[in-house]
């Protein structure tokens, strides 16, 4: 089988439509039970405007996240369109990525989706998955590991995430309405993060 | 789940369509968008666009019309609409003196209206946002996203209304819109969850006899549970809420709201609503007007929330002035 | 059972109490006697006294205002009011040129506004009645009691009721009223039972997916059960009963009420009326006025109901008159 | 025990009482379950009118039936209130019945609820255990029976009529609108009179 920026595309949308029902249950537990919703929503949007013909990751992505843009809704809708834009306008023209490309792309995603959402770390949301792949990124570039490489440390990372997410309140999105009462619970929108980052980890490596 | 629809997929679609062919003189859809606006186009006066996730009818499409909002966006249920219907709606209600953005207070109402205003503003549309946040339940802290917007948002959509009917400027529409959300409090509790179409199950469970407090408006948890108490001793705690965070004196004047939240019987909303006003009685508050009824709702919800706004003349006068539109006529 | 309430004893007073303290301008209760009436008194034209058992609200207390009632008696939750409440009533509203009672086709609802009118008429009050029977769901016969009276029962009072304000006489009145009974049809479906609060429990069990046909307001079971189905099937499925039963041909004008039966979101009432409206255009049949809310309620149920009314130039001019009450303005 | 009009008023109304619950469900089944309700709310105001200075078996009857139509509400309370106060009516000035007495009382009542609700034998109403009661009435006292014997023999007929509303279709009253789903059910009514008429008995015998 032939990779194909398509071909990951569908994984991607193929993830959301499976693991759909799992988000919304998350989000259901602290938030309003729509983030596996929302997602699925919008990835059935992709997946009509890309064909095998997107070869140019950078533009590619910027059509993902104006498609991410206007029909998500929510608040992971305007994040996630950001960060799948900020992360294109990194990869003008390119059809391939090395490691360190890729490590710039996911640093100008998070900037964006702080520059919206205003978090920082430690406020479980999504970053809490996504600035520890990028750590993680940023070490595997330092240690000359190969893109798959250094993706599954990203996984890896991204899913310690996940756990910490767990053992603090959210004070940002709606969960933060919960207090107290949201601890215990892992983040939908780190979880929908990392579930894309091993998605695409797992493309590349068969 | 059991529900009078046809397809998850299509429900808030069919619901807008359902609001115009009732009310065709009052609304129409912008055709291609989940769009309310008035039924006759743009006025020559500043224009109110508010909206927000679907499952809150009225709210928001039943509230535009004279008096009150000129657009309303409808997201899919609970997820507040993306930034190009926004977008759309501001371009379609503009008539020249800008418009007022009416957002309630959640994360993503809040960056989807900004992408829509800084897409208009680059039209060249004047655009300016309040964020509604009446909601006492959750603690106010600048470390957090701050309070929720829920119920107390219609005194916006009333008031900030009449103040553009009257001719009132963008600055001033959006003045006395600010000087409503600095004297509005709202606080709910919830007999029982609600169901997201598209997700088919409750979004929470609650044993027999117990009850969530201070729950939002998209079947979020609230602060905490307990068991079922009498209206009064419920009323009692949410007022004191409301109490502890802005300050009513004696001859102090208010306007009230007992809101259902979808499906609550209208009896139940009139016994709390007694317990209301014996409390602001005995506190020598005079109660200038009351509304009672489903005007932001949580789908099938059942329970309640208390809005009070604090009046001074030009608030009173605003909230009292004409309103007509499908769901509310004064 | 979770409601908002004090004591199920308390509830009917209480309620009443709480529509008095939200519209003071409308309404006031007559004192000592479940009985609500127009703020300002009686006035001097022919009066229209409705009522029935409580745990319908708005209807009737709702209706008490200009170009509707004049006077609203509460039973018990569910039980019709006992004559002497019916009797006070129509004392307290007559202004001298006679009152025309609303009467939902109940034998108990019947029977006490009959021994109320006898009352008043030994009094030397002149007192007529009309018996609403709207509700295709059961088969008219005359070896039974005949029709229930249910939602359509609102185009009663406010056609009746525009006719009094418009001058009529006792009979012109009670003339129109009969002309509304002859021409409006009803039919309802429940997704979910209602819990009379003295009896704690609900008045029937559905299971999962499993939906009550033609049941009456009262909790009580109706036609048939059967498995729920879109919202398009159920509709058209309520409204080829309404058609079975009168006829309606393409340019013939009619108003609709969608009517929620208390627990129903809003949503869900504008998503059939969508089918409704499609339905109406199918046919080429008119519609001048559409109603979509919580007019007639059976406590918490979840369901609907439809009610259609084909008018004529005189119904269509009354209905479309100003009313102005606690739950109608328009 | 020395037996008085008070002292049967209070054994109905803790009937009425203790069977309020189970009255309202069979209400339920093919009413608005609101019987037991009504009746019980009738009783406990009745209660609160008499003392045991009411000896006049007629006036207190038209005392108690009036206070019925102005407390029960529904269909009950003025066939119950008429019936009350028609039986009344036949008792003028008396402290005791003989059996005769009590068959002319209970066919006024059932006139007066005729009168009123216009159902016949065979609706599935209350009359279905009144007029089989009346019947064994009248062949009690044409066989010279006892009060008591008599009595007796009305309540096994009223019981059979209870069984027999069990059989039919209502075509009176709010179960009318069930058609044939009220078969299998028995009557509210027929059977809160059957309880009154039993309680009666067995206070007198006792
Ligand atoms: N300010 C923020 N910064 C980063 N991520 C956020 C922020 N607010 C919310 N999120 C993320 O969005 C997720 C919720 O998304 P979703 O449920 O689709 O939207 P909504 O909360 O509007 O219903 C959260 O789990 C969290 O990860
Ligand atoms: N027309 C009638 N004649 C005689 N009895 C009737 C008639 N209609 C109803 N009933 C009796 O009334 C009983 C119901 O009383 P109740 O539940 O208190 O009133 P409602 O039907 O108004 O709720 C029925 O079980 C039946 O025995
Ligand atoms: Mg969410
Ligand atoms: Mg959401
Ligand atoms: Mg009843
Ligand atoms: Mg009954």
């Amino acid at each position: 089988m032939s990779k194909t920026l398509f071909g990951m595309i569908q994984a991607l949308q193929e993830t959301i439509s499976s693991q759909e029902a799992f988000l919304t249950e998350l989000d259901g537990a602290i938030g309003d039970a729509d983030h596996g919703i929302n997602m699925n929503r919008g990835f059935e949007a992709v997946i009509t405007k890309f064909t095998e013909e997107d070869t140019d990751i950078g533009a590619s992505l910027k059509k993902l996240g104006m498609t991410l843009l206007s029909t998500v809704g929510g608040a992971s809708g305007p994040l996630y369109g950001t960060a799948f834009m900020r992360a294109g306008a990194e990869a003008q023209g390119k059809e391939t990525l090395t490691l360190e490309e890729a490590e710039v792309m996911l640093a100008a995603a998070i900037k964006g989706i702080q520059d919206r959402g205003k978090a920082v770390k430690g406020e479980k949301t999504m970053l809490d998955a996504m600035m520890p792949a990028q750590d993680a990124l940023k070490q595997a570039v330092a240690e000359g590991l190969s893109v798959v490489e250094g993706l599954e440390k990203a996984c890896a990372a991204a899913n310690e995430g996940i756990e910490f997410t767990k053992t603090i309140r959210a004070t940002k999105g709606r969960a933060s309405y919960l207090g107290d009462r949201s601890i215990g619970h892992q983040d939908p929108g780190a979880t929908s993060f990392t579930l894309m980052l091993e998605t695409a980890t797992k493309y590349l490596k068969a | 789940m059991k529900k009078i629809i046809n397809d998850p997929k299509n429900v808030v679609d069919e619901m807008l369509k359902g609001i115009v062919a009732a009310h065709p003189n009052h609304v129409k859809r912008l055709e291609g968008f989940e769009v309310l606006v008035r039924a006759q186009g743009p006025t020559d006066k500043v224009a109110l666009v508010s909206g927000g996730g679907s499952g809150h009818e009225p709210s928001h499409g039943g509230f535009v019309g004279k008096g009150m909002l000129d657009g309303a966006v409808a997201g899919a249920v609970f997820t507040s609409p993306t930034p190009d219907q926004v977008y759309e709606a501001v371009k379609a209600v503009d008539g020249g003196k800008g418009v007022l953005l009416v957002i309630k207070n959640y994360t993503g109402d809040v960056m989807n209206f900004e992408i829509a205003a800084e897409m208009a503003e680059a039209d060249g549309i004047k655009v300016e946002k309040v964020v509604v946040n009446d909601d006492v339940a959750v603690e106010d802290s600048t470390w957090t996203t701050g309070r929720r917007g829920i119920a107390g948002t219609l005194f916006v959509h009333k008031i900030a209304g009449a103040k553009a009917e009257a001719g009132g400027s963008l600055d001033e529409v959006k003045a006395v819109a600010e000087k409503v959300i600095t004297n509005v409090r709202s606080m709910g509790m919830a007999l029982s969850p609600c169901t997201v179409p598209a997700a088919g199950k409750p979004s929470f469970t609650l044993a027999e006899n117990e009850v969530e407090i201070g729950m939002g408006i998209h079947g979020e948890p609230g602060t905490h549970r307990e068991t079922l108490k009498t209206a009064n001793e419920i009323v009692d705690h949410l007022l004191q809420k409301i109490f502890d965070d802005i300050s009513l004196a004696a001859d102090d004047e208010v306007a009230v709201m007992v809101n259902g939240l979808g499906g609550t019987p209208t009896m139940e909303l009139y016994v709390a609503n007694l317990r209301v006003s014996e409390v602001m009685k005995e506190k020598g508050i005079k109660i200038a007007k009351t509304y009672v009824g489903n005007y932001m709702t949580s789908l099938e919800m059942a329970g309640f929330s208390i809005s009070v706004i604090k009046l001074d003349a030009e608030l009173k006068e605003l909230l009292l002035a004409e309103a007509n539109t499908p769901a509310l006529v004064q």
